[in-house]
């Protein structure tokens, strides 16, 4: 049924688009910056949701061969897990990286608005 | 910009957006001819190339293990970064919170909860180290296993054992080991140039299939980002403890 | 080369391995051994790349990591890339030469500068320089990414070194999250092209949007979406907030890095990928709507980004808005899509790489001596430090493309190719830029050192006086001579580089071969053996009016802002309430706040991908 | 396994909208950890092992320590600041 396959492709690249807009809202409306990075995570989430529907070959196992999937024989796409292997570390840096200064910035300014912190006009 | 005229912004550019990726989406996916090269290429060469089962680890480690080294740079950076924003001001002005405000503090674990906590340490350790090690045979590699085992001396402070704990996170074997894990990477890549190959060229024997051994460097540099994986969210983590168990004296 | 498996990927592999000896090992080393180890890394950099510069004028090198060569796949029968290649072309190995000759520069600098540094101090720095070399060398889509990362990681830790200050966590926040945004959407665009052609290898991807064509649509915008990484970090209008908070509070050898060549590498980034994935497929229709939407981007770029320049007060803040303004410049150069201009660019680069280092190094020491880069607190403090005032004039003179530096050169180039297209008016554009900024830059040095002007001016009122710490420690009335040579030599090699006519040739033929994008995939894929673009003889040097306008305009300019009571008290009057009244509306679009900036960046992406289609048609 | 496949993918949507629109970091962290769990098994269902075994352990351990432990920092020291105004009171 490629209709179905197509389907899924679709739905998949909606719901990352949708992830990236609503991600990037929560940056654009936040008002505390453990909550702007939280909302980072979304925004990667989508191009997690992006990578998957991209590796998808409906009906065929994950690229691991064992005793009942043979060696050599066709998988969903194992390039595409290994992208997504550094995606998920970028992540786990970019957050660790963002609390760090998030955690500098309440202690020097007391606040973590961003609204509120921003002496850097003009 | 106030938050009204921000959100006209943006809800502009949303719009916008969502334009443009529905127009490249229709033109997706591509001719299956061409989607699918690379995928067929790997799944079809690795088991015979390289005798290991997870090709996703071959991908990883092997085929673009170019990728990762620069992935393990980016933890490496971002775990130094982090420690350069966390450190104290200066040293001598943090001092540990009163004994009250640390949480546990007061109540010691009895022992069958200390024999408990190093129970689930040892267990924790060998799955990871599991999982480190059979990352070329079954789903897994260093990072997930170098995870692992970096949780297992969380048990520790969970454990309400803080002095052990700190301890254990202030060696600076940890810290050598986190770089030791990342040079590792490129060490075992600049094998290659000894028989006058490219960098990261696998040139050791590849083994048995199914066996640890097989896949030539791919187990070895699996090993090494485990390490670097396992000391660089000790640090990472001991860091932000640091930061949440003392307060920094101002002036 | 005999060499060549450990030399073609040494500039990346080598400071990767240092700094994480030096992380590891470096709490035990003196502190004069790291800067020491660091420095020559560096030295090691700048070598190998110069040798990479001279090896890939024979022909583009192509060397495959983990000697995975391209396999002859049985579907198809062709040849298909199953591992990451660096393809290395004379202008993308003399980038990583740049990496190498700033980052020297830097760390010399800091060998006295920095009084507190640890080891993770060189390895970032380290990480930094690698990341930098990968951007320039790479051949894969993904690979690209990674470095993008990498860098930007780093980046932020160097922004945020003195995190006992509220500013440079600022700075690191605004960077930090729109680079990440912007990187984000980059690998959205990488995964987009990967579901089309199966492929991550920029000529293959290149090849297979050629033979199996998407439509102009798809194309423009995955062009767009694969560059939004490094459009925020070579800070096009409107992705450029960022870059002011950033670099105006980094340490200043990593604001060298910065503003000389981080955010350069954006833009060659962004050639690369277009000539190499993009250029086979997009028509002329398509290149039409790219040429159109990046000279707008730089107009704009040129333009804010210089009057911005003109009404700061903080040295490194007002070096900051004039990189945003170069930049633009230099985009247009790239968006004219022509082998003279994109030449011409690249000569401009080096020179402005240069000239920004050591404008940078310049604002460092007056920082060491004075404690303040503050263009009202220092009037008149500094008649003794005349050397850096030389430093600066000389400075703001090689911006404004001035002979004998190799900005002239490049612009000169740049000029002949607007000329080509029958679009003198953005002459006019980078003219009214150059002297903005260079005018900007007499104003500050007469002031400060000669104390000239008055005490508050109008253009200035408002630009955020940001407290600066020192960056130094003990002695601080006397200018170590380890501070003076960086500098100086910066700006001498800035201005002897392009003299020779051999330099300008070579370029020449560099950017001839950089956009030849079919024979790049031949001998990438096919291993055919590249034969390089000849050599022709250097145009001759013309002496475009614009030169000696940008310089009296600058004087004009400087002179003006520095004594408006010669335009009459009414006159006066007006013109300072008409620049506050118009700097107010700029000023708060510079908000510092990054959700702001975020919202910016969506606008800017939906603005330019718009256009791109609109103008297509 | 089409239609598991799709509300897996809407799942993810919907989790990813509650953690936006969760304004209290402390409870949006539970949304951060409830993200992770559905990626997790939207890899699993999408054949994807080795991704979904990263995305447990940072989903799991990492990122909800990390938050936790930030958002700790952060009460502390606001607590810290405000004995300090107390004691300037008094």
């Amino acid at each position: 049924m490629p209709g179905m396959n197509h389907l899924i492709t679709y739905t998949g690249l909606g719901v990352a688009a949708w992830m990236f807009l609503v991600g990037l809202y929560g940056i654009v409306t936040s008002r505390h910056l453990v909550h702007l990075c939280l909302c980072l995570t979304v925004v990667q989430a989508s191009t997690y949701v992006l990578l998957t529907v991209i590796g998808y070959r409906p009906g065929l196992p994950a690229p691991i061969f064992t005793d009942w999937v043979q060696a050599g024989s066709l998988a969903v796409d194992p390039v595409v897990q290994a992208l997504m292997l550094t995606d998920v570390v970028v992540e786990a840096t970019v957050v660790a990286l963002l609390l760090a200064i998030t955690v500098k910035i309440h202690k020097r300014t007391g606040s973590t608005d961003p609204a509120a912190i921003n002496v850097m006009r003009g | 910009m106030n938050r009204p005229l921000r959100e006209i912004f943006f809800f502009a550019g949303a719009i916008g957006f969502a334009l443009l990726w529905t127009a490249v989406s229709v033109r997706l996916p591509g001719p299956a001819d061409l989607r699918d090269r690379y995928s067929l290429a790997i799944l079809a060469r690795t088991f015979p190339e390289r005798n290991i089962t997870d090709t996703v680890s071959a991908v990883n480690f092997d085929y673009r293990g170019f990728d990762t080294v620069g992935e393990e740079f980016i933890l490496f950076a971002s775990v130094l970064g982090s420690m350069v924003l966390l450190r104290q001001a200066e040293e001598k002005n943090a001092k540990p919170l009163p004994d009250a405000i640390t949480p546990g503090r007061d109540v010691g674990p009895s022992d069958a909860m200390r024999l408990w906590i190093l129970a689930m340490v040892g267990v924790k350790i060998a799955f990871g180290i599991y999982i480190v090690d059979h990352g070329q045979l079954s789903p897994g590699g260093g990072f997930q296993g170098g995870v692992i085992l970096a949780s297992a001396a969380l048990i520790i402070y969970l454990g309400h054992n803080f002095d052990t704990f700190k301890r254990i996170m202030t060696h600076p074997l940890v810290e050598i080991a986190e770089a030791a894990g990342a040079a590792g990477f490129v060490i075992v890549g600049m094998i290659a140039w000894f028989w006058h190959q490219p960098f990261l060229t696998n040139t050791l024997p590849m083994g048995k299939s199914n066996e640890m051994t097989s896949g030539g460097t791919i187990p070895i540099i699996s090993a090494s980002v485990g390490i670097e994986v396992a000391g660089g969210f000790v640090l990472l983590l001991f860091a932000f403890l640091q930061e949440t168990l003392t307060v920094e004296e101002e002036h | 080369m005999p060499w060549s498996n450990i030399l073609t990927p040494a500039p990346i592999v080598l400071p990767l391995l240092v700094g994480a000896f030096l992380a590891g090992v470096g709490g035990y080393l003196p502190r004069r051994l790291l800067d020491g180890i660091a420095l020559l890394t560096s030295a090691a950099v700048l070598v190998v790349s110069c040798m990479l510069v001279h090896a890939s004028a024979h022909g583009t090198i192509v060397h495959w990591l983990g000697n995975w060569r391209p396999a002859l796949l049985p579907q198809t029968g062709k040849f298909f890339p199953v591992g990451i290649c660096l393809a290395i072309d004379p202008i993308g190995a003399g980038m990583s030469a740049m990496v190498g000759l700033l980052s020297m520069a830097a760390f010399a600098f800091s060998w006295l500068y920095f009084e507190q540094v640890r080891s993770l101090y060189h390895t970032l720095m380290l990480a930094f320089v690698a990341a930098m070399c990968g951007l320039c060398l790479t051949g894969d889509l993904f690979n690209l990414f990674v470095w993008f990362e990498l860098m930007t990681a780093a980046a932020v830790g160097l922004c945020g070194y003195k995190s006992e200050e509220s500013w440079p966590l600022l700075g690191a926040l605004n960077f930090a999250v729109v680079n990440t945004v912007g990187a984000f959407l980059s690998l959205s665009g990488v995964a987009l092209l990967y579901a089309r052609t199966g492929s991550l290898n920029m000529a293959e991807v290149g090849r297979s949007l050629a033979s199996h064509p998407p439509g102009s649509a798809f194309l423009l915008i995955v062009f767009l979406f694969v560059s939004a990484g490094f459009l925020v970090k070579m800070a096009v209008v409107p992705f450029q907030f960022w870059l002011a908070d950033a670099h105006a509070v980094a340490p200043t050898p990593v604001c060298v890095l910065f503003s000389g060549v981080m955010v350069e590498l954006g833009l060659y980034a962004v050639a690369r990928v277009h000539w190499v994935v993009f250029a086979p497929s997009l028509g002329t229709a398509g290149e039409q709507a790219v040429r159109d939407v990046f000279l707008l981007m730089g107009t704009l770029g040129g333009v804010i980004g210089a009057v911005y320049c003109f009404s700061q007060r903080h040295l490194k803040r007002l070096l900051a808005f004039s990189t945003i303004s170069h930049v633009g410049l230099m985009v247009m150069g790239f968006a004219l899509l022509d082998p003279g201009a994109l030449s011409g660019t690249a000569v401009y680069m080096v020179g402005h790489g240069m000239i920004k280092g050591s404008l940078f190094l310049g604002a460092g020491i007056l920082l060491h001596r004075c404690g303040s880069v503050d263009e009202y607190d220092l009037r008149g403090q500094c008649g003794n430090l005349w050397l850096l005032g030389i430093i600066l004039v000389i400075g703001a003179v090689g911006l404004a493309g001035m002979p004998p530096f190799a900005t002239f050169y490049g612009q000169d180039l740049i000029h002949d190719a607007f000329a080509r297209a029958h679009r003198e008016s953005l002459s006019a554009v980078a003219v009214i830029a150059e002297a903005l900024t260079a005018g900007a830059i007499l104003r500050f040095s007469a002031r400060v050192f000669l104390g000239w002007g008055e005490r508050q001016e109008a253009s200035s009122r408002g630009s955020p006086h940001v407290p600066m710490d020192s960056e130094t420690a003990g002695q601080h009335d006397k200018t170590p001579f380890g501070m003076w040579l960086p500098a100086v030599l910066l700006l001498a090699l800035a201005s002897g580089v392009a003299v020779s006519g051999q330099f300008r040739q070579a370029t020449d033929a560099a950017s001839r071969h950089f956009q030849q994008s079919e024979k790049l995939a031949a001998v990438t894929l096919e291993s055919m053996n590249d034969v390089p673009s000849p050599r022709t003889s250097p145009a001759p040097v013309q002496f475009h009016i614009e030169t000696p306008v940008t310089l009296a305009l600058a004087l004009g300019i400087a002179a003006l802002a520095l004594f408006p009571r010669v335009l009459g008290e009414r006159l006066n009057w007006v013109l300072g309430r008409g620049l506050i009244a118009a700097m107010r509306p700029l000023r708060r679009l510079q908000s510092g706040n990054v959700s702001d900036y975020v919202a910016w960046f969506a606008f800017g992406i939906a603005g330019y991908g718009g256009l791109l289609l609109w103008w297509h048609r | 396994m089409t239609i598991f496949l799709l509300a897996i993918l809407l799942m993810v949507a919907v989790a990813g909208t509650a953690v936006v629109f969760t304004r209290d970091p402390a409870n949006q962290t539970v949304g951060v950890g409830f993200l992770g769990m559905v990626l997790a098994i939207m890899f699993m269902a999408f054949n994807e092992a080795d991704v979904s075994l990263s995305q447990i352990v940072i989903g799991a351990v990492g990122l909800p320590l990390m938050i936790l432990l930030a958002l700790a920092k952060l009460r502390r020291d606001a607590d810290v600041a405000e004995k300090e105004q107390n004691g300037k009171k008094r």
